[in-house]
């Protein structure tokens, strides 16, 4: 039964797609993609996903949308209607779809046991985590500790973009600085008082949620990632409703600059505090007496490591967008 | 006990299944925006009551019973919160003078 | 009983689907981003059940909070518009 | 035919792969391009999770109290978890040079923006 679910909301999902595609509006485009992501998520839960399908949540809802709108509003909203499109494109995508799903008919069916990819590591991963990391939740343990080393590419990637984003659109005349002017635009939504007072009421409540996230994911769905994206969440719902400038009077570029740098710096820092206390890099069974300990204490910091960054780099893109808005 | 907590649920499930389904159809029939958003704001609340409810009777006391109290909460508080917005945007680019460029 | 409130739900998603591809004005695809939203909290709340696995309940709840970020987005991008149109008149 | 609705999720990769490629060759307007990149991702991601799935498997949150339990395949989770955020950062990166170009060249079509650069 939940397979058929699945299959209509695969069905779904192709519309949306297609519906993506012939919005010659983007506006209409983006709030398309919003449906695109809730539907993705919905499927991941279907699928057994639960850790990805909260990521979606956190990054499809509460920021995405937010940062595609307020790049429309500093662009144009229109796509210049199209005269004749040529027919080559179309013709070489059918003809690729149709390879690839000639392909596809190698695949093992869905939740085939016997698969391939089930029979290399994963299993190792299920019956050791209990054994070597004693954490319930084995999304977490691969991401922080077995397979920690992708998770700090990961992370640098992350921070490489906050960084690229900041060079691109920080403005250089003002030492570099981003400034917010007390314009009319920045103040929000001030004088909506539905939306301020509800806004007002709900952000303490997310950024507790994504402390809960943070720290329960060892347990259950949740880690740095999902939390670094809920947070960013609440502190942009604050800036929407108060204004930009508000939200930067509680956590100022500074702060936020610290967090990415900080961040990135504490998991390479765990890192190399294993290599000192004798053991390898981003090996946290040496940080403790009791290896399991360590392991628990090593999770811990390298996902509040992350859940630093996701936040600083989330919310710095957002500053910026939201910055040089204020003077066009 | 269990028999009643399960028909009780039973019902509500069914019921707020059934709202949930008229709001979807009365957002696609409506003859304009406003009447579409009321259809679906209207039932959304209530659908959305009646679903969680019958889904926490089935809980009983656990914290899971709790979260989804807590879900119920804060889609009543945001959800409307989210129809305002939406009206006055729209209300806010009727009146605009360059209202050609906001409407499809 | 999860079933037929499970399919009552994919049933009222599709509806809004319909809703957003059909337009007519851009606030009617936002409202159905909006009723997208709340019946996806009400699918992961329900499928939770379905599963046996109450404790993913937590992922309802993220939606709960959070989904109404984007149209309170929407109501700032339409605000600014207009206030940007209005500069440009004067 | 259980048969065939087990490969559906790759059939539905397969397409929405595709028209994410399509938007990205095809439409001239760089912030289209960018939402068929999100597209193609999305796919990408469909892809991994639609393997990770076992049948009767659970998600890989380990029940104490249910032993000889099957889980899904964690493996595949972690690695899309990471890339959706990832997905975001790098979107950002893109939408920041878009708005970088509208503002020199005061358009963010294509085939304008290589006029303008030939001119």
């Amino acid at each position: 039964m939940v397979t058929l679910f699945g299959v209509f909301l695969l069905t779904l999902l192709v519309i949306t797609a297609v519906g993506i595609l012939r919005a010659e509006h983007l506006f209409v485009a983006v709030m398309l993609t919003g449906i695109f992501s809730l539907q993705m998520a919905a499927m991941f839960f279907i699928l057994d996903a639960a850790d990805v399908a909260l990521t979606e949540a956190a990054v499809g809802a509460g920021v995405a949308t937010v940062l595609l709108l307020g790049a429309l509003a500093l662009t144009n909203d229109r796509e210049r209607p199209s005269g004749i499109r040529p027919w080559w494109p179309l013709a070489l995508i059918a003809a690729a779809t149709l390879l690839v799903i000639y392909a596809t008919f190698d695949q093992p069916r869905l939740g085939d046991p016997d698969a391939p990819v089930h029979q290399h590591v994963a299993p190792w991963y299920l019956e050791e985590t209990p054994r070597l990391i004693d954490v319930p939740n084995v999304v977490t343990a691969i991401l922080a500790s077995f397979r920690g080393y992708d998770t700090l590419g990961e992370l640098f990637v992350i921070f490489t973009a906050g960084i690229g984003v900041l060079f691109l659109l920080a403005n250089p005349s003002k030492g570099g600085a981003l400034s917010l002017s007390q314009s009319a635009e920045s103040q929000g939504l001030r004088h909506h008082l539905v939306p301020r007072v509800v806004g007002r009421l709900v952000v303490p409540f997310i950024v507790l949620f994504g402390l809960y996230v943070q720290f329960h994911g060892d347990y259950g769905p949740g880690g740095g990632f999902q939390a670094g994206a809920l947070i960013s969440a609440g502190i942009i719902l604050y800036a929407l409703v108060e204004g930009e400038s508000m939200a930067l009077k509680a956590l100022s570029f500074r702060v936020l600059a610290g967090m990415i740098a900080g961040g990135a710096l504490l998991y390479v820092g765990v890192g190399i505090a294993g290599i000192l206390l004798g053991g390898n890099f981003l090996d946290y069974s040496v940080l403790s007496a009791d290896p399991v300990a360590g392991q628990h204490l090593g999770i811990l910091l390298v996902e509040a490591a992350v859940g630093l960054t996701v936040t600083g780099v989330l919310l710095t893109i957002f500053h910026s967008f939201a910055a040089r808005d204020q003077k066009s | 006990m269990e028999v009643l907590l399960d028909i009780i649920s039973w019902v509500l499930l069914v019921s707020g299944g059934a709202f949930v389904f008229i709001g979807g159809v009365g957002a696609l029939r409506m003859p304009d925006f406003y009447t579409r958003m009321h259809a679906a704001s209207l039932t959304d609340t209530l659908g959305t009551i009646l679903v969680l409810l019958g889904i926490i009777l089935q809980a009983g006391f656990t914290l899971s019973a709790v979260k989804l109290l807590a879900v119920m909460v804060f889609l009543l508080l945001t959800a409307p919160t989210a129809a305002y917005a939406l009206a006055n945007a729209a209300r806010l680019a009727r009146l605009a003078p360059e209202r050609r460029a906001l409407d499809d | 009983m999860y079933l037929a409130a499970t399919v009552a739900i994919l049933v009222t998603m599709a509806l809004a689907l319909a809703r957003a591809l059909l337009g007519p004005t851009v606030y009617d695809r936002v409202l159905a981003v909006n009723m997208f939203g709340t019946k996806t909290v009400l699918l992961l709340s329900v499928i939770a059940y379905l599963y046996d696995r109450p404790d993913f309940i937590d992922l309802a709840l993220a939606y709960a909070l959070i989904n109404f970020i984007g149209v309170l987005a929407v109501l700032k991008f339409v605000q600014d518009f207009t206030l940007r149109h209005k500069d440009a008149e004067h | 035919m259980m048969e065939y609705l087990g490969l559906y999720n790759y059939w539905v990769f397969a397409v929405l792969l595709m028209l994410g490629l399509y938007a990205v060759i095809s439409r001239t307007n760089l912030i289209k391009k960018l939402i068929g990149m999100t597209i193609f991702q999305a796919a990408v991601f469909l892809l991994y999770i639609s393997m990770d799935k076992v049948e009767g498997g659970t998600a890989p949150i380990i029940q104490s109290h249910m032993p000889g339990q099957l889980y899904s395949n964690p493996l595949p989770q972690v690695l899309i978890l990471t890339a959706i955020v990832v997905g975001i950062a790098t979107l950002s990166l893109g939408l920041a040079i878009v708005i970088r170009i509208s503002e020199a060249y005061g358009s963010i079509e294509e085939d304008e923006i290589r006029k303008m650069d030939n001119a």
